[in-house]
């Protein structure tokens, strides 16, 4: 596979929410707004490109049977690393995504990828391979919460297009709207795919 | 008559009594793409032993479907999780209402469920009368 | 490299390795962002004790006091005269949890400003209690005479439109700012002057 | 009272699945049959209890002793994942004949971001019910009868769902999405009720 | 001579249909509509008309360009979820509210379900219950009532409490001081609320119409009244000071529109009497919890979607009593 | 007489349409031809002892039956067989009859042809089954069930109850109805024949009350006549399916033949009107089963008829006979309009088993718009079974059969209610035999490995 | 600051020790890594699920001929008919016995205008019920009932109905001859056939059990038995299967010379060159033939 397929099949052919469903729970939680979805998508792209990295690194050091525990081990460093850091540095966003940044730990994606991939392939693959699925991962959740954001709120990323005081559809920044906003972003990519 | 319960299986190993099973978790993740992917305790595959039915014969690696019913396995449920998980609730809140330091009351309560589950070692036997299966 | 033996040894050289590895990394990483963490909360901290408590004499000293549940952030003039208090307030009582309030008292027991440290309740509803026009209404207010109770209550605060419960926590939140302040004004005074 | 009242609370009006977004995986990949969906309720219960107790523990008597806490997430999931392995073997050891109708019946307990989610949360700042392991370990096991609840209706609708056979469309998981939005919006009637 | 016809016996059938069973229930709606337009004037009619266009257009155009199925908008199906739709919004709700409203409840609820008789939950209540947690504020705003003789048929909408909201603001004492609130005029529909929903003798006499037909039958509405009665009536005993008489629960709120016409929706209840039953209970006991406790001033909207969703389980577990077992 | 009685759960009530209850039983005259199918029982077709060419008399046997369902053949008429061939018949496919040309009418040796009533009962048990085996008597109500079969009782079993069943729920049909009052004393000497058979004590025979004249004509034979002590006229509820064998277990005795099992288990034998009267024949005067009863009518047929025909005689005969085919029929139907079969000819010949020909016009064939189930719980509340109809009706349209098997599939009697109740217009019952056929074939090769 | 430094390494060092010597107990659980070849070989399969291998899945599929292939170093008894085995051989490093690529075609020309109906049918859309109530709407007994049971079973979309002829119609480059059509069918009507060299196929577009006669009046295109494509054939490839002929596709060598011979034009030729009379368009794409048994087990 060349290293352009191992890059973009992420993006939309194996996209990881759209079309492989993984990692539901950040996409209804976290996109709640355009810039919501995006960070949380950053911050897991960071995670998987780290671990990857590493994990393909580490791949011929860790013996078979340790491998899940040891990946699950690098995986967590990672992933509190990044909630140091945007705690010190982006502490709004930190705070939205709250208990979802730690549980990106257990975001199937990331455990999957270096599982299927980074522990089998050399490190510029899997650097490739995290960064695909990462930015995959953030597109979606990107789109989602802009769909939320302009049904939800009237506007998109953070700019309010309508006028101050017009009543906009308020359950999809809600938990109903959530679900239902994905249901139907799958619906389309999968009628999509059909037609193509 | 109850609901059934099938799952696809292999024989992997027989003896006089018994006929070991490996499950495969074909009926929830058999056909789901990224099983491997998924959460910690997928990673292993369950064996199981199950009597060895009087009037069949298996060989090893025959794929068989093992059907119980479904019944059998709320009630394995329940001795399994439930109670130990509701003994576990009990005690902890109980003792830490009567504010005896949690630490304490959190040792309790896992005591209780050890002692628990050494009752269930006990009655093994009793417990394995009580499940069938069928084998096709 | 080949790939290593799944032997208990190796097993546990490798988990145990990686495991500290990451421990020495993190206890690192951790150690390089507290401070800026540290400073973020300080800073929002102090920005919200300058936005409470602003008036038209500028804040020289402050010193914080915890008494019971509340944080009481002291705020003294050039000449150490007590200006007022932010008062670090809560309510558990929100539509979406716990909400976090500043809440400026100045030294004749009026309410100065409230600023909105946390909260988590539904964006379009009872996440409207940030926007300045809501919270504006209790400035200047008296607790004694403005009744820190939305009005269907029988008190004196304009709910947010359909988030009475939000606008219920927030009240309930000022109001025990309000009381504490009160209760302990003037050990605060006292403290002033002594010093 | 207190107990009533977070049960309440976890159970209905912040329901893990449909409020609080945890355990989205399981409750999509699991709830299709239903007479599956209490067993698998009964599994979460347990799990869930047991992860919540000892990683409260771990949190409160050795990370927060060494003001260790940024390691929580680290920590609480190397001792989740050994927790379930190690209820596995014990349970094969102790009887055989459970451990073979449980494989038979739940081949899978998928712990997922629900445990860890859960357990975070317990000893995370907004956590709003005192801080101490009895409050703690009932807000678990609401937690988790909050989502053996929602799986077990759930997965009562999916059935219904695949014997009328939605349209090619929205067939699989977009139905049980839209689904799934549906009974978080009936669910929203319960707000209030704490 | 034709050619003859082979068909599977048997070979002749009962003559209700589906468009019959449809359109009997928009007759039985009727005189309630008239009640509303004589209270709320042209703002009902209004409403009324374009929620149930814009149900059927949505349901036809799904139809046609997604599912691409049989047309079935005149089985009339679309038009009684606008209509009850209609029914359970203030009368001067915005009319884009109401077709956002009828959207959600076609598209959503019923046709990405596969149409009518797939939807697991009611599509007018998914509609309406979309619309409370979208556009809280004009949900709750809800118009005085004004007989179109004294006020005008475009008199424009005053609004005002409805006894329900009333209750949940106030308390009891209030609702008894307000003079206005007496039992008569409730039961007539002189007070605020859905439009729909206002007039009990209204709505009675087309669910009596519709009992008689066999179209609905009792047991449904018959446990959730009795439930709400005695479940209030409990409370009531305890405290009346706090809690008011439970007859006044019966009429206030939607809960006779929801009995007789939004429980008995067969698409999304169950199909055995017993199992009715408990359905029955079940949205009366929510009805109850949620009026008396919960946030939202009115319950059996939601107190219906739950139990819609519980209806799988209760076929489940209700089935009909087998023949020689 | 009785209250009256009727089985609690389900059931419809579809318009009765008893054209022809006024109408006396004609003789119809012999055919030039009859062609008599080989299969014409429930089981094995029987198989065929003449050939093409030989001369056969009047209740001479021309076929035997083969295996144990399944029932002898003879012939209705006298002549020459002409052919044996295949013939479009009730069942929609072309199925060997044998084909005979008919001279004159004349009789086996040994038949008792007079009108005479034969009260005595002469025959023991065992050979009065024998008598009824050899006859080729099969149900006729219906079933085409071989009654010999029914009438062994098991050695552990005891038959306290012989129900004849003289509901005649379907609507239309009036062969029953018009056989009771013309033959009432040979009917109630065949009753006393299954009696003796099976060595029951009590006799019941059931009747819907829209036949209430009947029914007090027979009460009024069996009160005056000792003879006839241990026979009672229950009248029943005009309710569909209450001739089903079940049902009608129930509302008489109240009790319920478990699922799966055999109505004797709760000590009752069920026989029907035509079949009784065909057991007085067999047994009494030593009659094969030659002809029988068959209503011919619908809405527009002009002379809705009851007709005493040799079985064989092609249908088409009957029909001119009543009038000829209306040009509005749309439905051509062997037997009534709940159960009945339709057919594509209307040359089919009647077999045993052909209680009436229906020609349903067009108004009330007509196609009706299936629309998706609304899930109202008509066919829950009709199915007399206690089914859920719906629901088999989606689990056999997605092949699940081990589902429809675990809902009970195999306990439905066809009666169709279901479908006739149902306002969607869904072929629930069409789905619900296909079920019950694959559902049939699953467990049959479950059992078999 | 040094002093969290020490306790991080510290106690993550020991959860991590204790976790190890725990995950080592359950190592013999931990499942021995999942061959990677299984994916490999799920790709390369159709996907469908059909179960026309008798798994229950693909992947199911997959996981059997890995172990198949390392256990027992041979495919024999597994086959995909839905896709390329050759490949799953290949990834196996195995050579498979690549069996002739099959594809069904419907042996019933039965179209409204060779057999028109006599009766008209209204009920449950399932061939397999109308089977059981009548011969057909022509009154063929073994012909097409139109209803669309095979299609209902195509996992491939590779069949419809055509709404002009009322049979069913094989896409051929969908069809990938997983035979669960042919197994719908309650009368046998679809066979699965070679598909024949350059695609190429010759089969008897007939099922007919009945006598000459009877099918000569139900239908313009039946099969009569008249035995002359029997004869003409050089290559002993045709068969009398009861009233029927019946083509092997083992042996025929298409020479087309019987479908010059039937004087009925009950023999299809798909996919040659047109000759001068050319072959009529809409029945062409449907092959086939194979008479198994008659099925006639549920006509009763
Ligand atoms: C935690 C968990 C998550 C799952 N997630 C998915 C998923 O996202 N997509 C999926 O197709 N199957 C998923 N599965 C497997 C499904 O339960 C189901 O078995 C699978 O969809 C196959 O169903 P089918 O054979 O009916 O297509 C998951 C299973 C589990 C236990
Ligand atoms: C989706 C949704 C979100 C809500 N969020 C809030 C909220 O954030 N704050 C709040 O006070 N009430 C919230 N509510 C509560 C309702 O608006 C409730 O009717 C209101 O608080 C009662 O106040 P009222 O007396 O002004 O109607 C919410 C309701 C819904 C349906
Ligand atoms: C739904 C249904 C309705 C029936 N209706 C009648 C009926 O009206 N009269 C009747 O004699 N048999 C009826 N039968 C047949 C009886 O069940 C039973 O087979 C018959 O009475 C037995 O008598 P036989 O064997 O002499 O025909 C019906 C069967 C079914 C399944
Ligand atoms: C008695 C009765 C009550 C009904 N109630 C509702 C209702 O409350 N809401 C609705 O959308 N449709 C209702 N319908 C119409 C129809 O059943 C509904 O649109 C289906 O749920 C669509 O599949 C009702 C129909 C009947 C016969
Ligand atoms: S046909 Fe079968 S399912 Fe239908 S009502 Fe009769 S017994 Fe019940
Ligand atoms: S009677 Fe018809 S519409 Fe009603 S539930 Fe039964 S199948 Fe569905
Ligand atoms: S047409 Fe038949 S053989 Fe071909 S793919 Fe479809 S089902 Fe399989
Ligand atoms: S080929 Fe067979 S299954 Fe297909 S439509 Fe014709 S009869 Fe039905
Ligand atoms: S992301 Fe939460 S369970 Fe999968």
């Amino acid at each position: 596979m060349s290293n352009w397929k191992t890059f973009t099949k992420g993006l939309i052919k194996e996209n990881p929410i759209l079309v492989l469903l993984l990692g539901c729970c950040p996409t209804l939680a976290t996109t709640t707004s355009a810039i919501n979805g995006m960070s949380m998508g950053l911050a897991t792209t960071f995670v998987l490109i780290m671990s990857n990295l590493v994990i393909s690194l580490l791949k011929n050091f860790i013996p078979d049977k340790v491998r899940i525990p040891c990946f699950i081990v690098v995986i967590a460093s990672f992933v509190t690393v990044v909630q140091l850091v945007m705690q010190a540095y982006v502490p709004d966003i930190y705070e939205t995504l709250g208990l979802f940044i730690p549980l990106i730990v257990v975001n199937c994606i990331v455990l999957g990828r270096a599982e299927a991939f980074a522990s089998k392939n050399p490190v510029w693959p899997s650097i490739l391979d995290g960064a695909g699925m990462g930015l995959g991962f953030t597109f979606a959740l990107t789109i989602l919460g802009s769909i939320r954001e302009i049904l939800g709120s009237g506007s998109i990323f953070n700019w309010r297009f309508l006028p101050e005081d017009a009543q906009t559809i308020l359950v999809f920044v809600l938990a109903p709207g959530a679900f239902i906003a994905l249901g139907y972003l799958i619906a389309i990519v999968n009628r999509l795919k059909r037609t193509k | 008559m109850g609901e059934h319960i099938s799952h696809p299986g292999v024989v992997v190993g027989i003896n006089d009594k018994d006929i070991e099973i490996e499950i495969l978790s074909s009926s929830m993740c058999g056909s789901c793409g990224i099983k491997s992917a998924c959460g910690m305790s997928e990673m292993q595959e369950k064996r199981v032993t199950v009597p060895k039915p009087a009037d069949k014969e298996f060989i090893v690696g025959q794929p068989v479907k093992i059907i119980m019913n479904a019944s059998q396995g709320n009630k394995a449920a329940l001795f399994a999780y439930f109670i130990p998980a509701f003994l576990l609730v009990a005690i902890i809140v109980i003792l830490s209402n009567l504010s005896i330091k949690e630490w304490i009351a959190a040792l309790v309560g896992i005591g209780v469920i050890a002692v628990y589950y050494l009752v269930l070692y006990f009655f093994r036997d009793k417990l394995r009368d009580n499940f069938t299966y069928e084998i096709r | 490299m080949a790939k290593k033996e799944s032997t208990l040894t190796n097993m546990l050289i490798a988990l145990m390795v990686i495991t500290i590895v990451s421990g020495g990394v993190l206890g690192f990483i951790y150690g390089l962002t507290k401070p800026a963490i540290d400073k973020v909360e300080e800073n929002k901290n102090i920005k919200a004790i300058n936005e409470v408590l602003k008036t038209d004499v500028a804040i020289a000293t402050t010193e914080s006091v915890v008494i019971e549940d509340l944080t009481y952030n002291l705020a003294y003039d050039a000449e150490g005269n007590f200006i007022g208090a932010a008062v670090k307030t809560y309510s558990k009582n929100g539509f979406g949890g716990k909400i976090e309030l500043m809440v400026g008292m100045l030294a004749d027991g009026v309410i100065n400003k409230v600023s909105v440290l946390s909260q988590a309740e539904t964006p379009g509803l009872g996440a409207n209690m940030v926007n300045e026009k809501w919270k504006s209404q209790f400035d200047g207010k008296d607790p004694k005479n403005f009744i820190l109770k939305v009005k269907k209550d029988g008190g004196d605060v304009d709910a947010i439109t359909a988030a009475t419960i939000s606008s219920r926590a927030v009240s309930e939140a000022v109001k025990r700012a309000a009381d504490g302040f009160e209760a302990n004004k003037d050990q605060f005074m006292k403290g002033g002057d002594n010093e | 009272m207190k107990i009533i009242i977070i049960l309440i609370s976890t159970i209905f009006v912040n329901n893990v699945i449909l409020a609080q977004f945890l355990g989205i995986c399981p409750f999509l990949g699991t709830s299709k049959k239903t007479s599956t969906a209490v067993g698998m309720g009964a599994a979460v219960i347990f799990v869930l209890v047991l992860a919540t107790l000892v990683t409260y523990l771990l949190n409160k008597y050795v990370l927060v002793t060494h003001g260790l806490e940024f390691l929580q997430t680290i920590a609480f999931i190397l001792v989740i994942a050994a927790l379930v392995q190690m209820v596995e073997i014990i349970l094969k050891k102790i009887s055989p004949a459970l451990y073979t109708a449980l494989g038979v019946f739940l081949p899978l307990i998928t712990t997922n971001c629900c445990v860890l989610g859960v357990s975070l949360k317990v000893v995370g700042e907004g956590f709003i019910y005192g801080n101490n392991v009895g409050e703690a370990i009932i807000y678990a096991a609401g937690i988790a009868i909050g989502f053996a609840v929602a799986l077990i209706i759930f997965s009562g609708i999916r059935e219904h769902i695949d014997l009328m056979e939605a349209p090619e469309g929205t067939k699989g998981t977009p139905i049980a999405l839209i689904t799934a939005g549906i009974l978080a919006l009936a669910f929203m009637g319960f707000g209030g009720l704490v | 001579m034709n050619q003859l016809t082979i068909s599977g016996s048997p070979h002749v059938h009962g003559d209700l249909s589906v468009k019959k069973i449809m359109y009997s229930v928009i007759i039985a709606l009727l005189p309630a509509l008239l009640v509303a337009v004589y209270y709320f004037g042209w703002y009902a009619l209004r409403l009324t008309i374009v929620a149930v266009l814009a149900c059927m257009l949505t349901e036809w155009l799904i139809q046609k360009y997604l599912i691409k199925g049989p047309l079935t908008i005149n089985d009339g199906s679309a038009a009684l979820t606008g209509l009850l739709l209609a029914f359970n919004v203030p009368a001067n709700l915005p009319i884009w509210m109401v077709i956002v409203g009828s959207v959600v409840a076609i598209g959503i609820a019923k046709m990405s379900f596969g149409g009518l008789g797939k939807n697991p939950f009611n599509p007018a209540l998914v509609g309406r219950v979309f619309m409370l947690v979208s556009f809280p504020v004009a949900m709750t705003t809800w118009p005085k009532a004004q007989p179109i003789f004294e006020a005008g048929f475009f008199a424009d909408a005053v609004t005002g409490p409805t006894p329900l909201s009333l209750l949940k603001e106030s308390g009891v004492g209030t609702l008894a001081k307000a003079g206005d609130m007496q039992f008569l005029d409730m039961v007539l529909g002189n007070r605020g609320g859905a439009f729909g929903e206002v007039c009990a003798i209204a709505l009675l006499i087309g669910a009596i119409y519709l009992i008689i037909k066999k179209i609905i039958d009792i047991w449904t509405p018959l446990s959730i009244l009795l439930t709400v009665f005695i479940m209030t009536g409990i409370c009531y005993l305890v405290d009346p000071t706090q809690y008011i008489a439970p007859w006044y629960h019966l009429v206030y709120g939607g809960l006779i529109l929801g009995a007789f016409f939004m429980a008995t929706d067969m698409v999304t209840s169950p199909m055995t009497t017993a199992g009715r039953i408990v359905y029955g209970i079940g949205i009366g006991a929510i009805t109850v919890i949620i009026r008396l406790w919960g946030q939202y001033p009115e319950g059996v909207s939601f107190a219906i979607l739950i139990m819609n969703a519980v209806v799988p389980l209760i076929n489940k577990g209700f089935k009909p009593k087998r023949f020689g077992v | 007489m009785n209250p009256i009685k009727t089985f609690p759960k389900g059931g419809v009530h579809p318009e009765e349409n008893k054209l022809s209850s006024d109408q006396p039983i004609i003789t119809f005259e012999i055919p030039k031809q009859v062609i008599i199918p080989l299969g014409q029982c429930l089981g094995a077709p029987a198989e065929p002892i003449v050939a093409k060419g030989d001369k056969v008399k009047v209740g001479q046997l021309i076929a035997t039956a083969k295996g144990f369902i399944s029932a002898n053949v003879h012939s209705s008429v006298s002549g020459t067989v002409n052919k044996i061939d295949e013939v479009m018949d009730h069942t929609g496919y072309r199925k060997p009859a044998i084909f005979i040309d008919v001279e004159g009418d004349e009789w086996l040796e040994g038949i008792d042809t007079s009108d005479t009533l034969v009260k005595d009962i002469t025959l023991s048990r065992q050979e009065i089954i024998d008598r009824i085996k050899q006859h080729g008597i099969v149900g006729l109500g219906g079933a085409t069930f071989p009654t010999y079969v029914k009438l062994m009782i098991p050695q552990d079993k005891k038959a306290e109850y012989v129900i004849i069943n003289a509901a005649e729920c379907e609507p239309y049909l009036t062969c029953d109805n018009r056989l009771l009052l013309e033959k009432p004393m040979e009917f109630l000497v065949g009753v006393k024949v299954i009696m003796k058979a099976v060595d029951a004590p009590k006799g019941v025979i059931g009747i819907e009350v829209n036949k209430i004249e009947v029914a007090k004509k027979l009460d009024e034979i069996i009160k005056s006549d000792k003879y006839f002590e241990g026979i009672e006229v229950q009248p029943l509820k005009t309710k569909y399916p209450q001739g089903g064998e079940k049902q009608i277990i129930k509302s008489i005795t109240g009790r319920e033949v478990p699922s799966g099992k055999l109505p004797i288990e709760t000590g009752c034998v069920v026989v029907n009107v035509a079949s009784t009267f065909a057991i007085y024949e067999a047994v009494q005067k030593n009659k094969p089963l030659v002809y029988r009863v068959v209503t011919v009518t619908g809405k527009s047929v002009k002379k809705p008829s009851n007709f005493l025909v040799r079985i064989g005689t092609p249908a088409n005969m009957l029909i001119e006979a009543a009038g000829g085919l209306p040009e509005d029929t749309a439905n051509l139907i062997n037997g009534g309009p709940m159960m009945g079969k339709s057919v594509s000819v209307t040359t089919f010949p009647t077999i045993k088993g052909t209680s009436g020909i229906l020609m349903l016009n067009e108004k009330d064939a007509q196609p009706r718009q299936v629309s998706n189930c609304i899930r109202c719980g008509k066919c829950v509340q009709a199915c007399p079974m206690g089914l859920e109809p719906y629901l088999l009706n989606r689990l056999a349209r997605q092949n699940n059969f081990e589902e429809t098997e675990k809902h009970n599939i195999m306990d439905c009697i066809e009666c169709g209610s279901c479908e006739f109740t149902c306002p969607a217009n869904i072929p629930l019952a069409d789905y619900i035999r296909y079920g019950k056929n694959k559902t049939g074939q699953l467990i049959r090769s479950r059992n078999q490995k | 600051m040094s002093n969290v430094l020490l306790w991080s390494l510290v106690i993550l060092g020991i959860l991590g020790g204790v976790a190890a010597v725990i995950l080592f107990f359950v190592a013999k659980k931990f499942k021995v890594e999942e061959n990677p070849l299984i994916d490999e070989v799920e790709s390369v399969l159709a996907g469908a699920n059909c179960g026309g291998c008798g798994f229950a899945g693909c992947r199911n599929f997959a996981e059997a001929c890995v172990k198949a292939a390392t256990e027992k170093q041979s495919l024999a008894g597994l086959n995909c008919p839905s896709s390329d085995m050759s490949k799953v051989a290949g990834l196996l490093g195995l050579t498979a016995t690549v069996a002739e690529p099959m594809i069904a075609v419907v042996r019933c020309n039965g179209t409204c205008e060779n057999a028109p109906s006599k009766v008209h049918y209204e009920g449950a859309d399932i061939c397999g019920f109308a089977n059981t109530l009548y011969a057909g709407e022509n009154g063929c007994p073994n012909g097409c009932l139109g209803l669309g049971d095979c299609v209902k079973k195509c996992q491939f979309n590779a069949l419809h109905i055509n709404k002009e002829t009322g049979l069913p119609e094989v896409d051929e480059d969908k069809c990938v001859g997983c035979g669960a059509c042919a197994k719908a069918c309650p009368r046998g009507v679809i066979e699965i056939r070679a598909k024949g060299k350059n695609n190429r196929r010759v089969y008897v577009a007939c099922n007919n059990t009945e006598k000459g006669a009877v099918a000569m009046k139900n239908c313009k295109v039946s099969c009569i038995a008249c035995q002359k494509c029997f004869k003409t054939c050089p290559f002993e490839a045709i068969e009398m299967r009861g009233n029927l002929a019946y083509i092997d596709f083992t042996k025929c060598k298409q020479c087309r010379k019987c479908v010059e011979a039937c004087p009925r034009g009950s023999i299809h030729e798909v996919n040659f060159p047109p000759r001068k009379p050319k072959v009529e368009a809409p029945a062409e794409e449907k092959p086939a033939e194979v008479i198994k048994e008659q099925p006639n087990e549920s006509k009763e």
